[in-house]
């Protein structure tokens, strides 16, 4: 459905990519913007389902057992006269995590970003293997519809949590799925194989096909951060493909290698999920880091504070992002020795994440700040993803992981990491990049409303949830007042939907403001933002091909504020002797040696 | 997947898009008969005239099973329906030499195809039990599964042959519907919930089957006369067989006997056999921290 | 290339060279990559679940047919050897040569996929199956998913070799030989691994 | 990292003597059987049996895949998963 | 709506919310210390005409102190709660005498076998409860997890207790009470649709009260057996 709008929106976008017909130009189209922009149509399509499902959700929880407002259209087996059931709640929360980790978020990052900035930034003309490009996107739209037919099936959509944990999901018997849970595996290996071909192209084309003078180290740091996000990709998702097939297999044709019954062992596919979910999580959070990176720099109008601190940060989260996803497993029965090393990885690795949010911040001092549209929720994602990391210390010390594992404040924890983290950190880049991708601007007085409603209903939702973790409330109940532990808090809960729904209505809010920019926005120059990296440095929206001549790079990425420059930005095919010869090379070059290598 | 589901399904997806609109009210969830049914041989109509009946009673030796008290204080809402004494699980019901909740059939016999009755049989979770424990269905006849207790059950249906289900009903007034395609005794049923609750269904292709009552007593008719093997199943003592003749309009006695001792080395022929309380062998594992620990010191 | 274009135009100082290898190159090494970690999943959980076993695991050449498996691994190595013959013609411009030695590494791959179906068969006649137990389950996954990546080998290979038969590859221009070659050779040691510990370890 | 000076002919190799290669792989394999049923002692046969075969896995991926004749870069990126798989393999085992 | 630990009825607990409640401390300053900075940056260099943002690339004393301080919080933090676990978890820890309880969990009810009279499981006077966690105060107990079925997890969050159950597995836990009350065991693992209410009744007793129950009930099992 998503490529539907694709085409029917997609006429305004590229006209000037002439001569081939409709179909190729929009639908099979091998130009990275266009899959880009395909992939952007797509995961909003699916950040609206996981959205309706997480309404569902709330409402469960804040008025248990009550009839479903307009739910009577529910059939019987998912919510009869309304009510809805307890394997339709256990699905809902199933789906809701997939559809936003692998059908909203990852692809939002990786399919739309690393699609349509990579060659844009670094000066090439396309991805290194197009036809490949495109195949990543067409498997990837199967995947999603059918992780979505699954609702229609008989036992109805997998409900073991978007973890899926053996045996529950490999035990139709036990669980009352069968078909459901078979098809959220297909699915998953669809859009592994989809992203896997997608990471071969990133890093091939980023290794590959950097324009003159691009160095390693003059990559803007949204491309350094997609690079490393492509190798997390490509490391960590076969891993869980050979699960998730032992899982198919384990169901249907009867192995047991998550079956205690025969020797089986529950545990291996916690491990080999986890080996997977943690990358998976560091994919969903570098490519935001990377990009609030670069609208931060733009805001702020400085070079970025300590541009290679922060590579080598992304570099260390990637590598460390291997060894810790033990702390997922700290109550899971594994080696309480092991989960001593994975405590201590986890630990550390705090500490990189931690450099960047002071490199943001040291990039904001002494800057003169533009809080446009990009830069409010580049900030937003800044404040909102400390409390995310800094609440993930509490789950990182084991001791006080007993108590809070599988509790509401895991919940509060992804969400400030994911929603106030990467999906900010996304909606700031829809806005920085939509006069490039669309040609038009999206109006900054409601895009200043917009941020504002999300900031605050976002936080009044996220944040009671880590009192309800602290009172003891557990992840994936469908009533909690079946616990007196947890009665007491059923006030919170109402709260908390309360917002919820709020924040849902402020999504489609956005999402009004995003089609109506798409036909009516005011037409965009090609540099709004007054931005240094390439891709600006090429007409809104680039014809096919990207450049008439591939650009020439002197310099690292964020040239901001250049002394030797009346203007406050120096783009990276610019030379300053060129465009301003009133200056001498003398005074010029010295910052301009170190603009690529900053110290 | 037969269109109806579909459709069902697309309801379900559109509704839950649209925040629930509408969609298809029909909640029936009966699967569809299976397709051959339709054309097979119009049934037999028994002619009242020659019809004949088989009756009789199940009687029973030895110490029967003591029934034991269910702790159901957990569950108040159930507890508070036993007004009388405290509920007992009289699964094994054997009083003065009678032998009750035995399923007595038809197994071999009967020809031709025979329509399946327009109401459903009801099973119901009253007070935390299934009433009736042992009931018999007919192929396609929907079974009414209603929930009388404002607490939490779930459905768990383990057939063998027969696909399975394993549903839920939150709330009292609940009522889910489900039928079997092929003939298959007895499935179990249980609840995980209340680990106590276990019921067995027979499903057969024709309509003579019959429940021993309290007083051993069963009845089959309005069979067509010829001859038949009759079956009588119980969950704890097994099977007994015998064959008998019944001629126009004569109504034969039968009488099965069960005793004690045949629990032994009973062979309850089951779709899966239900452990309500598998035994905690756990094989010799590593239990995490250095102990090798075995299941049951 | 158009970066390299560009560079002789402009005459920056450094053209971008990257890992100084064509894309194709590149793209199959990294797909490979990937390839690694989702076979390190299938080999790790077999040696995890191997190592977790309670119960006793059968000894080498108990269950399995060494034997013939040990020939068909032999087969399998000159199927990698025909493909390195085809790749050697080439690079000398030998087109005769590049068609004989595809159409061999193809019919000696389809070979490999034939015995090992044959050995299944076998196997599943006496009764060991992928539910019968880790070994079976292990055993059949691995190879399983062996024998399909060799499958997909063959049918690529087919590919090849016809466009080859068409003139398709060059003295100048053969990435595509290289690159097949590169896939084929990476299937060929996996299941050296494979044979190792699976049939003899 | 950019200092990659390595020219794209690097691939085109003088071209090792491939059926060497081939004969000893065939070799390999046949004493590898061999070790499997000579009846050494376990860990001994294990041990030697890992060698081998990692033996083997190198010479197909140093010749037959030209990894020997690539940019040091190349190998790297090959050699590259291996860190993850074997971080995994292990770190799991450390449950036994 | 109180945001807070509930009551800590176990040793084990006083020491879990020690370290919570530094790690509060620790994340509330610098929670604070950064968002104020955030707050402080946005307003202190808003956008002025005429004013030109410093041009700097970076500064390597700031990023190596803003780096080793937060190594430093993180070693000490790791060495602290380290030194928690172990004392919790690591098999050196579990006191010799304690009395042990077999716990089964299953969809959806807790099956729990009591030692009896002669502490000793597996022995005739064992006695077996569903759903009914009953154990003496001011005494290391014990518990020997298991699963039929999937995996479950053992939550009791007084005693901040918190331990999966997994098929095919034996995992003991051990704790001591502080505190006689009654609580409740829930289900903090997505086990199936009978998960929410996956519960069962906790009571600590004080100790001439334990015994009592037990000696009682050990007795009625011996009943029954033989």
């Amino acid at each position: 459905m998503a490529t539907i709008v694709a085409e029917a929106t997609g006429t305004p976008i590229l006209e000037e990519e002439h001569g081939r017909p409709f179909i190729r130009k929009y639908i099979f189209s091998t130009d990275h913007k266009t899959i880009g922009i395909q992939f952007l149509f797509m995961s909003l399509f699916f950040l609206l389902v996981g959205g309706l499902l997480a309404l569902l959700i709330r409402y469960q929880l804040a008025w248990p057992g009550r009839p479903i407002p307009l739910g009577q259209g529910l059939p019987e087996t998912v919510a009869p006269a309304g009510v809805m059931l307890p394997e339709f709640y256990n699905a809902l929360v199933t789906m809701h995590g997939t559809f936003m980790v692998f059908f909203a978020i990852m692809p939002l990052l990786v399919g739309v970003y690393a699609n349509y900035l990579i060659p844009l930034q670094i000066g090439a003309r396309d991805m290194a293997f197009p036809r490949l490009n495109m195949a990543s996107f067409w498997i990837s739209v199967p995947a999603g519809l059918i992780m979505l037919a699954s609702f229609m099936v008989e036992g109805g959509a997998a409900g073991a949590g978007w973890t899926s944990y053996a045996p529950l999901s490999a035990r139709p018997d036990l669980s009352g799925v069968s078909l459901g849970q078979q098809m959220w595996i297909v699915s998953l290996v669809l859009l592994g194989l989809g992203s896997i071909l997608g990471a071969v192209n990133y890093i091939t084309t980023v290794t590959n096909m950097r324009a003159p003078g691009m160095t390693w180290f003059r990559l803007p740091l949204s491309v350094w951060s997609l690079f490393i996000t492509a190798i997390l990709v490509l490391l960590a998702m076969p891993v869980l493909s050979a699960a998730a097939i032992m899982l198919l297999f384990d169901q249907t044709i009867g192995t047991n290698f998550f079956l205690a019954s025969q020797g089986g062992q529950p545990l291996l596919w916690q491990h080999l999920f986890w080996f997977f979910g943690h990358p998976e999580v560091y994919i969903l959070i570098l490519p935001a880091m990377g990009m609030v990176s670069e609208i931060i720099a733009n805001g702020s109008r400085k070079p970025i504070f300590g541009y290679r601190s922060m590579v080598f940060a992304i570099i260390a989260i990637a590598f460390l992002g291997f060894i810790v996803w033990g702390h997922h497993m700290f109550q899971s029965g594994m080696n309480p020795a092991l989960a001593m090393s994975f405590m201590i990885s986890t630990l550390v690795i705090a500490v990189p994440s931690a450099i960047k949010v002071f490199n943001w911040m040291a990039t904001m001092w002494e800057g003169n700040i533009h809080l446009h549209t990009p830069m409010l929720f580049a900030v937003g994602f800044v404040m909102l993803f400390v409390i995310g990391g800094l609440s993930g210390v509490y789950m990182a010390a084991t001791p006080v992981d007993i108590f809070i594992h599988d509790t509401y404040f895991i919940v509060a924890h992804i969400h400030y990491v994911l929603f106030g983290g990467s999906l900010f950190a996304i909606f700031g880049a829809i806005y920085y990049w939509f006069p490039k991708m669309f040609g038009r601007m999206i109006n900054p007085t409601v895009g200043k409303i917009h941020f504002a409603l999300t900031f605050v209903l976002f936080n009044v939702t996220f944040f009671p949830m880590h009192g309800l973790g602290m009172g003891g409330m557990m992840r994936r109940i469908y009533d909690p007042e079946q616990y007196e532990h947890i009665a007491g808090m059923q006030d919170t809960n109402v709260l908390v939907s309360l917002a919820a729904i709020g924040l849902f209505a402020t999504g489609l809010l956005f999402l009004v403001i995003f089609l109506y920019s798409l036909f009516r926005g005011k037409p965009a120059p090609a540099n709004p933002w007054n931005a240094t990296t390439l891709e600006w440095q090429t007409p809104s929206p680039p014809k096919h091909g990207n450049w008439k001549e591939i650009p020439v790079v002197y310099h690292g990425p964020y040239e901001y504020s250049h002394p030797a420059m009346d203007r406050d930005w120096l783009a990276q095919n610019e030379r300053p002797d060129v465009v301003s010869p009133a200056h001498q090379p003398a005074t010029g070059s010295t910052p301009l040696q170190k603009g690529g290598a900053s110290e | 997947m037969e269109a109806k589901h579909l459709e069902r399904g697309l309801a379900a997806v559109a509704a839950v898009a649209l925040f629930a609109c509408g969609g298809d009210g029909d909640g029936d969830r009966t699967e569809s008969r299976p397709g051959g049914e339709a054309e097979l041989a119009p049934a037999p109509v028994v002619d009242p005239a020659v019809a004949a009946t088989i009756r009789g009673v199940v009687a029973f030796e030895g110490e029967a099973l003591v029934a034991v008290e269910i702790d159901m204080s957990e569950e108040p809402a159930c507890a508070e329906k036993y007004t009388a004494g405290p509920p007992m699980t009289h699964d094994v019901v054997a009083e003065n030499g009678r032998l009750a909740n035995v399923f007595v059939y038809v197994k071999e016999g009967l020809e031709g195809t025979f329509p399946v009755p327009a109401d459903p049989v009801v099973l119901d979770q009253d007070g935390c039990r299934y009433h009736p424990h042992v009931l018999g269905i007919q192929v396609g006849q929907t079974l009414l599964v209603r929930n009388s207790d404002p607490t939490l059950h779930n459905i768990n249906a383990q057939p063998s042959v027969n696909r399975g289900f394993n549903i839920s009903q939150p709330q009292a007034g609940m009522e889910s519907r489900r039928d079997f395609r092929r003939p298959e005794v007895m499935i179990p049923v249980k609840c995980d919930v209340h680990g106590w609750m276990g019921s067995y269904i027979g499903v057969l292709d024709h309509p003579y089957h019959s429940v021993s009552a309290a007083d051993g007593s069963f009845s089959l008719s309005p069979l067509p006369p010829g001859t038949y093997v009759i079956e009588g199943w119980h969950e704890v003592y097994g099977t007994a067989k015998q064959e008998v003749t019944v001629g126009d309009g004569e109504t034969a006695e039968i009488s099965f006997t069960f005793s004690a001792d045949m629990a032994a080395d009973a062979i309850v022929p089951l779709g899966e056999p239900v452990e309500l309380h598998a035994d905690h062998q756990g094989t010799a594992v590593y239990a995490g921290n250095g102990i090798r620990a075995a299941g049951r010191e | 290339m158009t970066s390299h274009a560009a560079t002789i135009e402009t005459g920056v100082r450094r053209p971008e060279r990257g890992l100084g290898v064509y894309d194709k190159k590149v793209g199959m090494w990294v797909f490979l990559c990937s390839e690694v970690m989702f076979f390190t999943g299938l080999i790790g959980s077999y040696i995890i679940l191997r190592f977790g076993a309670s119960s006793t695991w059968p000894m080498p050449g108990e269950v399995l047919n060494v034997p013939v498996t040990a020939v068909n691994t032999f087969i399998l190595i000159c199927s990698s050897m025909t493909m390195v013959k085809a790749f050697a013609a080439i690079e000398h411009g030998d087109q005769r040569g590049l068609r004989l030695f595809l159409l061999a590494t193809a019919v000696i791959g389809a070979l490999f996929v034939s015995v090992q179906v044959y050995e299944y068969r076998e196997l599943i006649h006496h009764g060991f199956l992928p539910s019968s137990g880790l070994y079976g389950a292990t055993f059949f996954t691995m190879t399983g998913f062996h024998g399909f990546h060799v499958t997909v080998g063959v049918i690529c290979m087919l590919w090849v070799t016809a466009r080859a038969f068409r003139g398709g590859y060059t003295l100048e221009d053969h990435q595509g030989v290289e690159v097949i070659g590169l896939y084929w050779h990476f299937v060929d040691l996996v299941w050296i691994i494979l044979f190792t510990i699976v049939y003899l370890i | 990292m950019n200092e990659t000076e390595t020219p794209l002919e690097v691939g085109e190799h003088r071209a090792p003597r491939y059926m060497a290669i081939w004969g000893a792989l065939a070799v390999l394999t046949m004493i590898e059987v061999g070790v499997a049923f000579l009846g050494m002692p376990r860990s001994v046969t294990i041990l030697a049996l890992l060698g081998l075969a990692i033996w083997k896995a190198l010479l197909v991926a140093l010749y037959f895949m030209h990894l020997r004749f690539e940019p040091k870069l190349l190998r790297v990126v090959a050699a590259a998963p291996l860190i993850p798989a074997i971080i995994l393999v292990v770190l799991v085992l450390f449950e036994y | 709506m109180d945001w807070s630990l509930p009551l800590n009825a176990s040793t084990q607990g006083a020491m879990i919310d020690r370290l919570f409640w530094l790690i509060f401390a620790i994340t509330m300053a610098a929670l604070v210390i950064v968002e104020s900075g955030v707050l402080w940056f946005l307003w202190r260099y808003r956008r002025r005409e005429g004013r030109r943002a410093r041009y700097t690339h970076g500064n390597n004393v700031a990023e190596v102190v803003w780096t080793a301080v937060p190594a430093l919080v993180m070693i000490f933090l790791g060495i602290y709660s380290g030194r928690i676990w172990a004392q919790i978890r690591s098999p050196e820890s579990f006191p010799e005498d304690a009395l042990t309880i077999r716990v089964v969990a299953k969809q959806f009810e807790w099956n729990i076998t009591y030692p009896g009279s002669d502490r000793v499981l597996g022995s005739n006077d064992d006695f077996t409860i569903r759903n009914r966690f009953e154990i003496p105060v001011d005494e290391p107990v014990v518990v020997r997890l298991q699963s039929e079925d999937v995996i479950h997890s053992f939550f009791i969050p007084q005693l901040r207790v918190k331990q999966d159950a997994v098929p095919g597995m034996v995992i003991p836990i051990w704790f001591q009470a502080t505190e006689t009350g009654q609580f409740q065991i829930g289900c903090a693992e997505l086990c199936g649709l009978g998960h929410y209410r996956m519960r069962a009744r906790v009571k600590v007793h004080d100790q001439p009260s334990y015994r009592r129950w037990v000696t009682e009930r050990s007795a009625a099992a011996l009943g029954v057996t033989d």
